[in-house]
């Protein structure tokens, strides 16, 4: 029983690292469904698109690199990569922006326009990744420091993903922080519980949305960078990545926080769970725990009704 | 007994209490007023007594059948139709279609595909006749999102009519109307009042009290006061208010 | 019935479009040679306007946007390769065969989802096609895995008289032509029946219609399961196409395919959206397909272009150009109401 | 035995700090009063003076510091937290409030004693004469204080006619000012306060006029 604890444990480590980083990913998802009421189906995308990104920033043949870039390269990579960490997601954050003024046209009417603009756009993300960077996979290169592993009795830990999972609760906090302890997140909560008090607050409706999203776009490009090393960079990563986060947010519930950070947490143990003893299912286990309780909980674990129900 | 009783209804969203102990009774043949300051819950109890929402606590009785908590579609062919404050009117289809498709014998044809519906004179020719007694006459091939605002309130209120019912629920039917659509309107609902039971919520107190048999006045959840409009016309602040001045 | 009658009850049943229709996929395999295509090309069309005509079922007639429909083509292939291998390599049997399991599994799905609208719907859908997905990909005793089902023959058409043999491209287009035209003239008869009115007084506001009488729930298990049945009929035609059943038309890339063909097509305002999106989208896989490998990225930015400036569509911009030149829309097959699709008329 | 009061609040203090190690009191509301018989009370006090936090104290869905509020003689906190509204009632403008704090779990706590709520405290009722409701909420008031109910009126008057439905319907007043309460007998001894005077300001002289 003990042994058995024992070897349990690596996975239970990669569930919490993978479920932190979907609630991550999950979370940005919510803020954008939250203002905008629009189910970004991007959002995906918008996670490779960082990914590309930081491999750009942190290698020499990841994809489009010139020669007077060459010096940047002989900077060590710590430094490239807190670069990366924060060059990536701005760039991201810029397509976020894009997209967003593309969704302009699409508020008021039915909600399914939104949905079907952004999945037009992910199809082009994921195309123009194609073009640009090619069908192979990139890895990530890290630093030393965060790579490797250490032994915990016969089991060997990856420090990757202790780091990942360690800075993923980090952003999370942060993320909480901003939105409960600080004035930008009281007028974006206001615009998420109703986009007309916002106007009436004084602000600008049109830009708040343009900022959020960028926010949104920003917070998907981090999980996708930290997510890197773990599941390579391919351009499928995207639609990996689209789905947890669409299945974190119904079961979490559209409007809570603490909803998608707990939802994201099941999600992520369920699927490295099966992948370690079920190899064959693991994808499988999330879509039946969808299935499962969006059939007994219509607005999964503490959902308000929202957007997703029009 | 009354031809709708409503008792004890309790009605709760989270920590608020909407509907507490509601009894109601409206007669066959009359009009009844829900009436009460905006955000009082009436809508909320509208919605319950027609079966939107389930009760929390309480029975609902219609023609002597306990109704509480059906579906809306069974509440529908027991013969209680209802209106809507947000029109929901089918904004695609023209007048006469959003009434064809409200018409009892319609459906009991929905699952029949090989019928033509533009053929069936008998059903077209009811639909036509149920806007005509809208004021609608003429309007027929008109989308219904094309109508102007008063003509939409009439054919909102004349898909309820076309189902036939029994009982006729109006929520606030004058909202968003001016004063002439206004007298237009309870011309209308004193005409059709003559082939059913109305029971209308608003909160425009004169549109009530020059209609109604019988007011119930809702707020904090409860029932503050009913009676006749005379009886309710009595009170001094009523009296004091515009309304007691235009009385 | 006088004449008059006659011709009310034709135009009940066929239209000028849908007889122009008939007229054009019937002649294609004559012509499509001579200008420059090739004959799968109209095999492919054909099965595709058939699928794309029962996605629209759902998201232009009903509104319930069927992310997922993939799978079910999927599975009408599956189940015609293996009607044909376990029970007869008979023609009628096999359609049978896929027609029959793919309704019982939309039926199915549709028990855990007629209650649900818009994206909760949309997302169910998503989570089944991937279940069956999953279940496709791992049972590989009976579906091959990710080699597929080999070999699925093009059986004979058996007429009791007389066998048809339709192992060339040009003979398995007609029975795909025939499907066609049996499935218009029925889809067309159904969404202007009473059902059909129904069904899209649900997409405009379901509530209401509840409140009308209507059981919401089992107008949408029946539309969901006779979509699927649809979908399921073009599944084993497209095995045939493909002498094959495999795995990636059940991939969730081809449901949203689907749907954005439905779409650009116009399957929102027209009946024959469905048929002009699939048109546009196999034109532009071989025209820009052979100037350009990214072409699905071109298509991927007209359909966001769409959904911005013209989410009616094609057909959208038919009925505008009308509208431009000053032509009436031409009379309407039903003369006392004005149909929801009103370009589908004309 | 006297039978007990209708509404004992007896000594309650809230006190709401800010800060983990050096604790600043940000607001403090002290009450003791006691109403022995049915009638109609009226709560005035500018916003934030301590209005609405009283009414939670009082209906048990707020946690005094120290102190207790006795309902018809029974500790209020001390009844389980589900039949605390058959005791007193929250009414909030258009709805009623039905939310309990408690310390402890339910099955520790007692029944109430009685099924029908002997408080009812309404919190800023929208009093608007344009529609005539108003006249229907007195009578409502007046027939729940005519079956023996202790009805608690909160008002924040900023109309005249504000303070004359006040005068009309209360029969004894509660002046709440920065947490502190001042109760008067009637009206007249009520306009004798400086303070309240000078919180009403022109609204006393426009009366006058």
């Amino acid at each position: 029983m003990a042994d058995f604890l024992l070897t349990l444990l690596p996975h239970l480590l990669n569930g919490i690292a993978l479920g932190l980083l979907f609630a991550l990913l999950s979370l940005g998802f919510m803020l954008i469904i939250g203002v905008m009421e629009v189910i970004n189906l991007a959002h995906g995308s918008l996670f490779a698109l960082g990914a590309y990104f930081a491999v750009m920033l942190m290698s020499q043949d990841g994809g489009i690199t010139h020669p007077f870039m060459a010096p940047y390269f002989d900077l060590p990579i710590v430094l490239r990569y807190i670069v990366a960490l924060i060059v990536a997601p701005a760039f991201v954050a810029v397509v976020g922006m894009g997209l967003e003024v593309c969704l302009r046209r699409t508020y008021g009417k039915d909600p399914l326009y939104g949905l079907l603009l952004t999945f037009g756009a992910a199809l082009v993300l994921e195309e123009m990744i194609r073009e640009i960077w090619g069908p192979a996979e990139y890895f990530l290169p890290i630093p030393k420091a965060i790579s490797g592993g250490f032994f915990f009795g016969d089991m060997i830990y990856s420090n990757y993903r202790i780091f990942a999972a360690v800075f993923a609760m980090a952003m999370i906090g942060l993320l909480w922080a901003f939105l409960n302890r600080t004035p930008y997140g009281a007028v974006i909560k206001a615009g998420a519980h109703d986009s007309e008090m916002v106007r009436v607050l004084g602000y600008n409706l049109s830009r708040l949305r343009l900022y959020v999203f960028a926010f949104g776009a920003a917070l998907a490009a981090i999980a996708g960078i930290i997510m890197a090393p773990i599941w390579g960079v391919r351009p499928h990563v995207g639609v990996d990545a689209v789905i947890p986060a669409f299945v974190v947010i119904v079961l979490g519930g559209v409007g809570s926080f603490w909803g998608a950070v707990s939802a994201g947490l099941l999600v992520g143990m369920v699927v490295a769970l099966t992948a370690a003893y079920l190899t064959e299912w693991s994808l499988l286990s999330m879509y039946l725990l969808l299935l499962v309780v969006v059939t007994f909980r219509s607005r999964g674990f503490a959902g308000k009704a929202s957007a997703l129900e029009a | 007994m009354a031809l709708f009783e409503a008792s004890h209804l309790h009605k709760r969203f989270a920590d608020q209490v909407v509907l507490e102990d509601i009894t109601l009774s409206f007669e066959e043949n009359q009009i009844s007023g829900i009436m009460g300051p905006n955000g009082a819950g009436k809508t909320t109890c509208f919605n319950v007594l027609t079966g939107r929402f389930k009760p929390d606590r309480g029975r609902v009785h219609f023609d002597g059948r306990d109704i509480t908590g059906l579906p809306p579609r069974k509440i529908a062919r027991r013969g209680i139709a209802r209106s809507f404050q947000m029109m929901n009117l089918f904004d695609e289809y023209t007048a006469l279609e959003n009434i064809v498709l409200a018409l009892p014998e319609v459906r009991d044809k929905g699952f029949r595909v090989l019928h033509d519906l533009s053929n069936d004179s008998g059903a077209q020719d009811r639909g036509a006749q149920v806007l005509a007694r809208m004021g609608l006459g003429g309007r027929e091939g008109a989308l219904a999102s094309d109508l102007p605002y008063g003509q939409r309130r009439a054919l909102e209120i004349g898909i309820a009519l076309a189902a036939e019912p029994r009982m006729l629920f109006l929520d606030e039917p004058t909202s968003g109307l001016g004063t002439d659509a206004t007298a237009i309107l309870a011309e209308l609902i004193g005409e059709i009042r003559k082939s059913v039971s109305i029971v209308i919520i608003e909160h425009d107190m004169r549109f009530l009290f020059d209609l109604a048999d019988h007011i119930s006045v809702i707020h904090w959840g409860q029932v503050i006061a009913q009676g006749a409009p005379d009886q309710l016309r009595e009170n001094e602040w009523v009296r004091a208010s515009n309304l007691g001045a235009l009385a | 019935m006088n004449q008059n009658s006659y011709l009310s009850s034709f135009r009940a049943w066929f239209t000028a479009p849908m007889l122009l229709s008939f007229l054009v996929f019937g002649t294609m395999p004559l012509w499509i040679d001579a200008v420059g295509l090739y004959q799968y090309l109209g095999l492919e069309v054909m099965i595709w306007v058939i699928f794309a005509l029962a996605v629209n079922l759902l998201l232009g007639y009903t509104g319930l946007p069927s992310f997922g429909h993939g799978a079910f083509l999927g599975i009408g292939a599956y189940a015609f390769g293996l009607t044909q291998f376990n029970v007869a390599a008979n023609l009628w049997l096999s359609l049978f065969g896929a027609v029959a399991v793919t309704a019982i599994l939309g039926g199915l799905v549709a028990l855990l989802i007629s209650h649900r609208r818009g994206i909760y719907f949309a997302l169910m859908t998503i989570a089944c096609a991937q279940i069956f997905y999953f279940i496709a990909s791992k049972w590989t005793d009976v579906t091959g895995g990710e080699d597929g089902l080999l070999n699925i023959a093009r059986l004979p058409v058996d007429l009791g008289l007389t066998e048809i043999s339709i192992r060339s491209n040009f003979s398995l287009y007609y029975l795909c032509f025939a499907a066609y035209v049996i499935i218009v003239v029925g889809l067309w008869r159904l969404v202007h029946s009473p059902f059909g009115k129904v069904i899209s007084a649900i997409k405009q506001n379901d509530s209401r219609v509840a409140f009308l009488g209507y059981n919401v729930w089992l107008y949408k298990w029946l539309i969901f399961t006779l979509s699927c049945a649809i979908t399921g009929l073009a599944g084993a035609l497209f095995a045939m196409a493909q002498e094959g059943a495999y795995i990636n038309i059940m991939s969730l890339q081809w449901s949203g395919i689907a749907i954005l063909i439905v779409l650009i097509g116009g399957g929102f305002i027209s009946f024959w959206g469905p048929v002009l999106g699939v048109i546009f989208y196999f034109l532009a896989r071989d025209i820009l397909g052979a100037y350009t490998e990214t072409w699905l990225l071109w298509f991927g930015l007209i359909f966001v272009g769409m959904v911005m400036f013209k989410p009616e569509g094609l057909a959208g911009m038919w009925r505008d150009g009308r509208t431009l030149l000053g032509r009436k829309p031409a009379p309407q097959p039903e003369p006392s109401v004005t149909e929801p699709s009103a370009a589908g008329g004309d | 035995m006297a039978s007990p009061a209708l509404l004992h609040v007896n000594q309650v203090h809230k006190i709401y700090s800010r800060g983990v190690f050096n604790k600043q009191t940000t607001f403090d509301l002290q009450a003791d009063f006691t109403i022995s018989e049915p009638g109609i009370v009226g709560v005035m006090g500018p916003n934030g003076s301590g209005k609405t936090t009283l009414f939670e104290l009082i209906t048990g869905s707020n946690i005094p510091s120290s102190g207790q509020v006795l309902v018809n003689g029974q500790d209020i906190h001390q009844v389980r937290s589900d039949q605390r509204d058959r005791l007193a009632i929250h009414y909030h403008q258009s709805y009623q409030v039905r939310h309990f704090r408690k310390r402890r779990p339910n099955f520790m706590l007692q029944p109430s004693p009685t099924d029908y709520p002997l408080v009812h405290l309404f919190d800023e009722p929208q009093f608007n004469t344009q529609d005539g409701y108003i006249g229907f909420m007195l009578d409502f008031f007046r027939r729940l204080r005519d079956e023996d109910r202790l009805v608690v009126l909160c008002v924040h008057p900023n109309e005249p006619f504000h303070l004359q439905i006040m005068r009309e319907i209360c029969e004894r007043f509660i002046f709440v000012q920065s947490g502190r309460l001042t109760q008067a007998p009637d009206y007249d001894s009520l306009l004798q306060n400086p303070d309240v005077t000078a919180y009403l300001g022109d609204l006393v002289g426009g009366q006058a006029a």
